[in-house]
């Protein structure tokens, strides 16, 4: 396993020191040979042991309590899938463009970081990582975006991130003093837990600093700034994979960590993440600048995931898990998208698009299925996971159940208003001379309409994979509870 | 004592040397005498100048030296050459002087040494602050220390003068005895003596709200000096803490604790909130410096609490470095005698291994990971969640604000457009030294034990 | 001089200390400022001479001269500073010095 | 097994061929489409054959997922309800198919048409063939979608964009209520298989039957059940879900034919009768789905009365005649709703058609007031409409004369009162169906001269299905006779039906009309039919188009106007919900969300401006401040000692 984290970061400083023509075509080959690797890691993956892929190294962050124990658990080697899926696509993606070999480096070194987030056992070696993903995005996302008071919204992405990651640190502070814990390793976390209001505390800080990541929905302010602001690069990599560390975090952290699920902290969380869920989509709803529209929808979407996980069920976690995979490859797809209109008709504000169906046929159509995919049509890979999420909030509160559902019409309705705006319609005179999307850009968006039928028709192959990892929460939590 | 010895002789020499024509020689002769030093711990070469009631070469007077030296070595090695009349011999010897001052409260075990380190630490640097004498910013951050700094002097004698009057002794370890045995028939005035003799040390520490002096000192004087301020004379005063604490008022310790929070929590606040309105880097820096040194002082308590020096030692060492590797590259990058933020804009175009090794520092400084800063911040939170929640929290919040500043900085190097010309380097020497620091810096954040073992293996055991 | 008690010295000592330190806080010209700290230094000075006196050991007394030595170190240092002071601004007046503030 | 395989992929291997050959297949594209269509057609006779002889059988072709206990498969359910189904849409969907390739020969997306019909066809079969919600599910939620993408296929043009949006969003809504019914389903079976829900209620009905209480609450059974009728809301348009249906006629002709009127709008009613078991256990919803749909019923007839499209007349007739088949599930007259389902779905693909022809004939002229006299024109197309008319009017010997009298029949027999209700919306179908034929065909020609020159009969790929259509329309009720004409064993339909697990558990109702009775209704019906129909056609004959377009006065321009619910639904809830997003995202983000971040931030700053004044950079006030700090520290230590 250390090898496979040290790797990108090999390929990272050798990247930054790599001459700008070659860059290119050396980090478009190593991505690649990445996301097979992983592929190759996920059927070497064997369910039956918990944590495949272990490693332990005590020297590294010695005497903080912090250690290099490695390991993949079934949710976690999924997301390492994801990881080195969205960093493949960034790097198709910028093909496209003129980047310095900076900008590569800084990707590679966020695919170690992140590698490191979804693969460390030891909560200090987690936040460790969980840090170092942000530097190199951070510097993506400000050294190539554009945008009025860039600035700004820096500082505040900045600030606000790191104030939620001290937040999780404190909650793990809190943890191992409180609970006379001596080590971090999740190994020995998972054997004591917190009572009563410390544990209250622990899941707040823990929310708080990974809400901040989702987002949840009062935590999200950063979000729209940034994503507005941010290359389609660091766009995709920041909704792509960074929400689904938070995500992520809460499955590894917070869940297995429950003394007895907290009904009154759960109902609250539950309700504002659904609330987030109905919030972003009624946004959506009206917005002209597609990204801000991807933003909110990728609020929304993630906003139900939360609340899946929230109601600590097995079909909850199931579909939790799922539903990250499914929303880390579409994401991908759209933002992928909406750079290449931007690309080739200079604009991405609905009001000057129009008609590119009548333009550029083929990939309307990509375009389309990848939408469908998004608003969670049958046999696309969105509908599996908002089925178990919609369906394990609603065992949990019938009520909040239907409200969540209400999240389906909108998220037809804003998704289909986008595509009519762009694709359809007479032909504006932005979208006249829209330029030729390149085969390569049409095969990267055919992989991902495959993935999305693939996991549409037959979802189940992910669904056992991950069953183990949400069975052991699931029993962690009706052990601790009774 | 044999290390004190060697670096006042250095001194001498140093300053004799300037009347030589070679204008390098004093800066070789400065750094021979330093390696020197370090090679007489490192042969652990007592020569029986040890004197029990005095001065001690503990284990962690050993390591701190080293320390200290290392970073009095990466002073004489970076600095940038000052305008013709600046007479370098002088700042080198006066910088010798006062670091024999530093090094004598290391291995303090007595009031008088305590007084002694304490003066031949500060009087040179009324000096030095001063030695742009052409500059009126210097002259008058030179006056204002020098006042102020003897002000506090004053306090620490007559706290002395009290302690030596209940006790009728100035060594440290009879002085505990004694408070042991029968504190409760020492005459009021001991309390009195001491919170002097604290207040002095805390003025030395500047820690709020005896820090008025830091910013005008570090803003006014030479940065060069600013740089040695912040690192070695840092080192010196909170040694100088350490030892009080444990030794001296051990047996008081929860008392003390009880007043020293409120003020740690105050420094935590201004110095976040006051760096976070600054323009001028060092000013900002000499803020960031006090709620650093907040952390420190909760660190010494930590360390004296568990009777465990490393905590302490190491936030020190990290800071002290962090530091020390910002104001290098500060002086080099500094116009006249101050640094405004602007002059950072687009750093990272002109000069992309300069500004990752600043913005290194700078991150150290703010205690992100893969830094030396988290591990000692970290810890040192670690600790006072213990100790106390409230100055946790308050620990958090400060560096929660503080990012703001560090970011405001980082924000210049790498996302402004390059508003000045280019300084192109010249000076490889140091480069490289900027990036052993740096190095240095990031080996502190992944292996954090692995310096202090070195240390300890080459200079202690 | 046991006729006289050690107290009084005491309070001598803390009433010189007193007076020195209220000299610092009112008055701005520097020199005057520098000799009211030296008042304070020597009130010290007293004070470890009466101890040393009092409890019979020379502790006290070589301290004395130690802070004796520093503090002519310190004065020698200060009029340096403030005639070096007084070329570049023409006044030793404190309340001039507020180019650094902030 | 195998049939049922072909008969699903058939279509879908259309769709592929037809949308990745797209343009370059040309006509071809619709040789291909009819084709894909016409072999699921023979497999669907072919299980028809099997399922005669064998009975009902299950399909299983993979897994979909299985949640701890539930299993949820991709399985196909073979039965007599299915197979009907199925024949219905292979059968219409191939005439259609045929109708499309010369309809749609000048359209250069012809090979893209195809390819969504093909879609449609494939999503409709799994529709009825789903053993289990989920299948039913993916293929609502299928032939949803390629309604939007039919509807919506003229992309270039905005309104029709507006109309498949809102088809689909409606579609959802009622969607949503289907995955609720879902839901509570799984919670309350712990199954989503039709024939294990189905054997459960049955249970519970003969419990309930024999007095005892049953497994279940009644109310879980009404919840169940209103979120499933809200999802048969939404596909079958009712109220309020309705006002999509007619502007889906944007969309081209024959797909309002095959999915706006033969197939996808009877889902709603397929649901129920699937399902019959658990809605005969809820009693409260059967009555709330008499209500709703009666209520359709007649606010179509009425809305159909004053509308000047012939598209849009036909397609309320549809929502009207939709409401009409839900009034008869409400009694719990199920074989009789799918019966009238049938003839439906023969007599409106056949108006459909023919409008579609007439529209042809009139180079793309939808107003029925510039058309006219067209009778001597076209002449099969006006002679299979009339047929149409007939049928849907229930003239006697018509198919949809034997459906609707059924219908009635069943309702009288519930209650008079709702009998009348039903003959009234009945009424007004006939004045409206009359006065569209008359004005279209009979009196003279009201449109423009070109149009007039350019009249012509449509091809024959066109026609034929026309024909064929219009000798099922006559003949459709044969399917199912009444008693008292073709005696007992006459109603094949009924007998044939009620052999599927839903219908089996219920008991049947008992008919204590007496023959005379029956004969008494089906004259009145026909006097009806006779009375309006020669009023209106007399009416409507010699009408002038100036007095025909003088604008409409009181409650007519009301009915031109929709009964402004389209209005309404507008103000009511896309406006509100819409300046909810706005109100968001310009209040809540502005003054809420982002003052998180930048009010603290400048909190902190202001503060230390303030701080910054103590620096003021004067040794004295230093010294104060150090020695009030050094009083400070003592007076705490004090305390403390």
């Amino acid at each position: 396993m250390h090898l496979i984290l040290i790797l990108p970061f090999v390929v990272a400083i050798i990247a930054f020191f790599m001459p700008h023509k070659l860059v290119k075509e050396y980090s478009l080959a190593f991505s690649g040979a990445f996301f097979l690797l992983s592929l190759y890691v996920l059927f070497q993956y064997n369910p039956l042991n918990y944590y495949n892929f272990t490693y332990y190294n005590e020297s590294f962050l010695a005497g903080t309590g912090g250690s290099l124990h490695l390991g993949l658990d079934s949710i976690g080697v999924l997301m390492f899938v994801l990881t080195n899926f969205v960093v493949f696509y960034v790097n198709i993606l910028a093909r496209n463009k003129s980047y310095t070999s900076a900008f590569y480096g800084c990707i590679f070194l966020m695919q170690f970081a992140l590698i490191g987030v979804f693969s460390s056992l030891n909560a200090i070696l987690f936040y460790f990582f969980w840090e170092l993903a942000l530097l190199p995005v951070y510097y993506i996302v400000y050294q190539w975006g554009s945008g009025k008071d860039l600035n700004k919204a820096f500082v505040q992405f900045f600030v606000y991130t790191f104030v939620g990651s001290l937040f999780i640190l404190t909650a793990f502070i809190l943890f191992a003093i409180e609970t006379k814990t001596t080590s971090f390793e999740i190994t020995e976390m998972a054997k004591n837990s917190l009572t009563g209001p410390t544990q209250i505390l622990y899941t707040l800080f823990l929310v708080i600093g990974f809400g901040v990541k989702i987002p949840i929905f009062p935590l999200h302010s950063w979000q729209a700034n940034t994503y507005r602001k941010a290359p389609a690069e660091g766009t995709i990599l920041l909704s792509g994979i960074m929400l689904k560390m938070g995500l992520f975090g809460l499955i590894r952290w917070l869940v297995p960590f429950q003394e007895e699920s907290l009904p009154i902290i759960q109902k609250i969380i539950l309700a504002l993440a659904i609330f987030g869920t109905i919030y972003g989509a009624s946004i959506a709803l009206r917005r002209n600048d597609m990204k801000l529209i991807a933003a909110f929808s990728s609020l929304s979407h993630v906003g139900l995931i939360a609340a899946g996980i929230f109601s600590y069920k097995y079909i909850g976690f199931q579909g939790a898990v799922f539903q990250m995979l499914v929303h880390g490859i579409n994401i991908v797809g759209i933002f992928y998208i909406i750079d290449i209109i931007e690309r080739s008709s200079g604009t991405r504000y609905l009001s000057e698009l129009g008609g590119i169906a009548s333009k550029a046929p083929i990939f309307s159509t990509l375009a389309f299925i990848i939408i469908l995919g998004s608003i969670a049509v049958p046999l696309t890979n969105g509908f599996p996971g908002e089925f178990l999420l919609l369906m394990s909030v609603f065992m949990y509160q019938p009520i909040l159940g239907a409200i969540a559902g209400i999240t389906i019409i909108l998220g037809a309705a804003y998704m289909l208003r986008v595509f009519q705006r762009a694709f359809m319609g007479e032909v504006s005179d932005h979208v006249s001379e829209f330029k030729p999307v390149s085969n390569a850009d049409l095969y990267a968006l055919g992989f991902i309409v495959v993935l999305v039928f693939l996991l549409g028709i037959y979802p189940q192959y992910v669904l056992d994979l991950t069953a183990n990892g949400s069975q052991y929460l699931t029993n962690l939590l009706e052990l601790k509870n009774n | 004592m044999l290390t004190i010895l060697i670096l006042f002789l250095t001194g001498l020499c140093t300053m004799f040397a300037s009347f030589l024509t070679n204008k390098q020689l004093p800066k070789y002769l400065g750094i021979s005498g330093i390696l020197i030093a370090l090679a007489t711990l490192h042969l652990r070469l007592g020569l029986g100048l040890d004197f029990p009631t005095f001065f001690t070469m503990f284990p962690l007077t050993r390591i701190v030296s080293v320390v200290a030296l290392f970073l009095l070595l990466v002073i004489f090695l970076a600095h940038r050459k000052y305008e013709e009349d600046y007479d370098w011999s002088a700042v080198y010897s006066l910088m010798l002087f006062s670091t024999c001052g530093v090094i004598l409260l290391f291995g303090q075990r007595n009031l008088l040494t305590l007084f002694l380190g304490i003066e031949i630490m500060s009087i040179p640097l009324y000096v030095l602050a001063a030695s742009k004498r052409n500059q009126a910013i210097s002259l008058e951050a030179g006056l204002k220390y020098f006042i102020l700094g003897s002000f506090a002097s004053a306090f620490l004698l007559f706290g002395i003068a009290l302690v030596y009057g209940s006790t009728s002794s100035f060594v440290l370890d009879e002085i505990m005895s004694i408070q042991e045995n029968h504190g409760g028939q020492l005459p009021a005035y001991f309390h009195v003596g001491y919170i002097f003799i604290i207040v002095s040390i805390l003025f030395k520490m500047a820690v709020a709200p005896f820090h008025f002096w830091s910013p005008d000192v570090y803003d006014g004087s030479p940065t060069v000096v600013t740089s040695f301020m912040t690192t070695v004379v840092k080192l010196g005063s909170s040694i100088a803490m350490y030892f009080l604490l444990a030794g001296f008022f051990k047996s008081q310790f929860e008392n003390y604790c009880k007043f020293l929070l409120p003020i740690i929590a105050f420094s935590f606040l201004l110095g976040a909130i006051l760096g976070l309105v600054q323009n001028n880097i060092k000013r900002m820096l000499a803020y960031s410096s006090i709620s650093h040194i907040a952390f420190v002082l909760v660190a010494i308590i930590l360390s004296v609490a568990m009777n465990d020096q490393g905590v302490f030692i190491f936030y020190l060492m990290t800071y002290s470095i962090a530091s020390l590797l910002v104001f290098v590259i500060l002086d080099y990058l500094e116009q006249g005698n101050s640094i405004f933020l602007d002059q950072l804009n687009g750093l990272s175009k002109h000069q992309p291994i300069l500004a990752l090794a600043l913005a290194i520092g700078i991150l150290s400084m703010a205690g992100i990971p893969f830094t030396g800063g988290f591990i000692a911040k970290y810890r040192v939170l670690m600790g006072i969640y213990q100790l106390n929640v409230w100055i946790f929290a308050i620990g958090l919040l400060s560096s929660a604000i503080a990012i703001g500043y560090y970011l405001k900085i980082l924000n210049r190097i790498f996302f402004h457009e390059n508003s000045q010309e280019n300084v192109a380097i010249k000076n490889n020497l140091f480069v490289g030294v900027v990036s052993i620091l740096a190095l240095v810096t990031i080996t502190l954040g992944i292996f954090p034990e692995l310096i202090l073992q070195v240390i300890h293996s080459f200079f202690v055991a | 001089m046991n006729l006289i008690g050690f107290e009084n010295y005491l309070w001598l000592g803390s009433a010189l200390f007193c007076i020195g330190l209220l000299g610092v806080l009112v008055r701005r010209n520097v020199i005057i400022l520098l000799m009211c700290i030296e008042l304070m230094l020597n009130a010290s000075n007293l004070l470890l001479v009466v101890f040393a006196k009092m409890f019979g050991n020379m502790n006290g007394h070589i301290f004395v001269f130690f802070s004796m030595l520093v503090a002519a170190a310190e004065v020698s240092v200060g009029l340096a500073l403030i005639v070096l002071i007084y070329r570049k601004f023409r006044t030793i007046d404190s309340s001039f010095l507020d180019k650094l503030k902030g | 097994m195998i049939l049922a395989k072909i008969l699903i992929l058939s279509p879908i291997i259309g769709f592929l061929i037809n949308l990745i050959g797209g343009k370059r297949l040309g006509k071809v594209s619709g040789i291909i489409g009819t084709a894909a269509v016409f072999i699921s057609f023979i497999c669907a006779l072919l299980m028809y054959r099997k399922v005669l002889s064998t009975g009902a059988y299950d399909v299983p072709l993979l897994t979909w997922m299985h949640i701890s206990t539930i299993h949820i498969g991709f399985n196909l359910w073979v039965d007599e309800l299915s197979t009907w189904m199925m024949l219905i849409i292979t059968g219409i969907g191939t005439l259609i198919h045929l109708y499309s390739i010369g309809y749609m020969s000048h359209d250069k997306g012809i090979g893209r048409f195809f390819a969504y019909l093909n879609l449609f066809i494939f999503s409709m079969l799994m529709l009825v063939l789903g053993g289990n919600f989920i299948m039913l599910f993916i293929g609502w939620e299928g032939v949803g979608l390629c309604s939007y993408l039919l509807i919506g296929f003229w992309f270039k043009n905005v309104e029709y964009g507006h109309a498949s949006r809102k088809a689909f969003i409606m579609n959802r809504i009622g969607d949503l209520g289907l995955l609720l019914g879902i839901f509570l389903c799984i919670q309350t079976f712990g199954t989503i298989n039709f024939n294990e829900i189905n054997s459960i209620a049955a249970e519970d009905l003969a419990l309930k039957a024999s007095g005892q209480l049953g497994l279940f609450q009644p109310y879980i059974y009404t919840a169940i059940t209103l979120c499933l009728f809200i999802g048969a809301m939404g596909k079958s348009a009712q109220i309020p879900l309705y006002t999509w249906l007619p502007d889906a006629m944007a969309g081209p002709t024959p797909v309002s034919a095959l999915i706006h009127a033969a197939t996808m709008v009877t889902a709603g009613i397929y649901l129920v009768v699937r399902n019959a078991a658990l809605f005969e256990l809820a009693p409260f919803t059967l009555d709330f789905i008499l209500v709703i749909g009666m209520a359709t019923s007649i606010l179509g007839a009425l809305i159909g009365l004053f509308q000047n499209d012939i598209k849009k007349v036909l397609a309320y007739s549809t929502v009207s005649q939709l409401g009409l088949m839900f009034v008869a599930l409400g009694v719990g007259a199920y074989t009789s709703a799918m019966f009238h389902l049938t003839t439906h779905a023969f007599f409106k693909a056949l108006l459909f058609l023919g409008a579609g022809s007439v529209i042809h004939s009139m180079s793309g002229e939808q107003n029925i007031l510039s058309m006219g006299g067209l009778k001597n024109k076209i002449k099969l197309t006006h002679f299979t409409f009339a047929i149409g008319t007939l049928a849907i009017i229930g003239a006697p010997f018509m198919s949809g004369f034997f459906s609707k009298d059924e219908i009635l029949e069943k309702l009288y027999n519930h209650s008079p009162i709702i009998w009348g209700f039903a003959l009234t919306s009945a009424a007004i179908t006939i004045i409206y169906m009359v006065r569209v034929y008359t004005l279209t065909f009979s009196g003279n020609f009201r449109g423009t001269k070109e149009q007039e020159d350019h009249l012509h009969e449509s091809p024959s790929s066109m026609t034929l299905p026309l024909i064929i259509l219009a000798i099922l329309s006559i003949l459709g009720g044969v399917l199912n006779l009444p008693n008292l004409i073709g005696g007992l064993s006459s109603q094949k339909m009924g007998l044939w039906l009620s052999k599927i697990n839903s219908l089996k558990a219920i008991p049947a109702h008992v008919n204590h009309l007496s023959h005379s009775m029956e004969i008494m209704l089906m004259l009145i019906a026909t006097a009806l039919v006779i009375v309006l129909g020669s009023f209106s056609y007399f009416k409507y004959k010699k009408q002038r188009l100036t007095e025909l377009s003088e604008p409409r006065r009181g409650f007519s321009l009301w009915g031109e106007h929709k009964f402004y619910v389209d209005e309404f639904y507008h103000n009511i809830f896309v406006k509100p919900l819409e300046s909810l997003g706005d109100f968001f995202f310009y209040y809540i983000e502005h003054y809420f969300i982002q003052p998180i971040t930048f009010g603290s931030s400048r909190i902190a700053y202001s503060a230390g401006q303030l701080l910054r004044i103590i620096q003021n950079g004067n040794i004295e006030y230093y010294l104060v401040y150090i020695a009030i700090g050094a009083v400070l520290v003592l007076s705490l230590s004090m305390f403390v000692f």
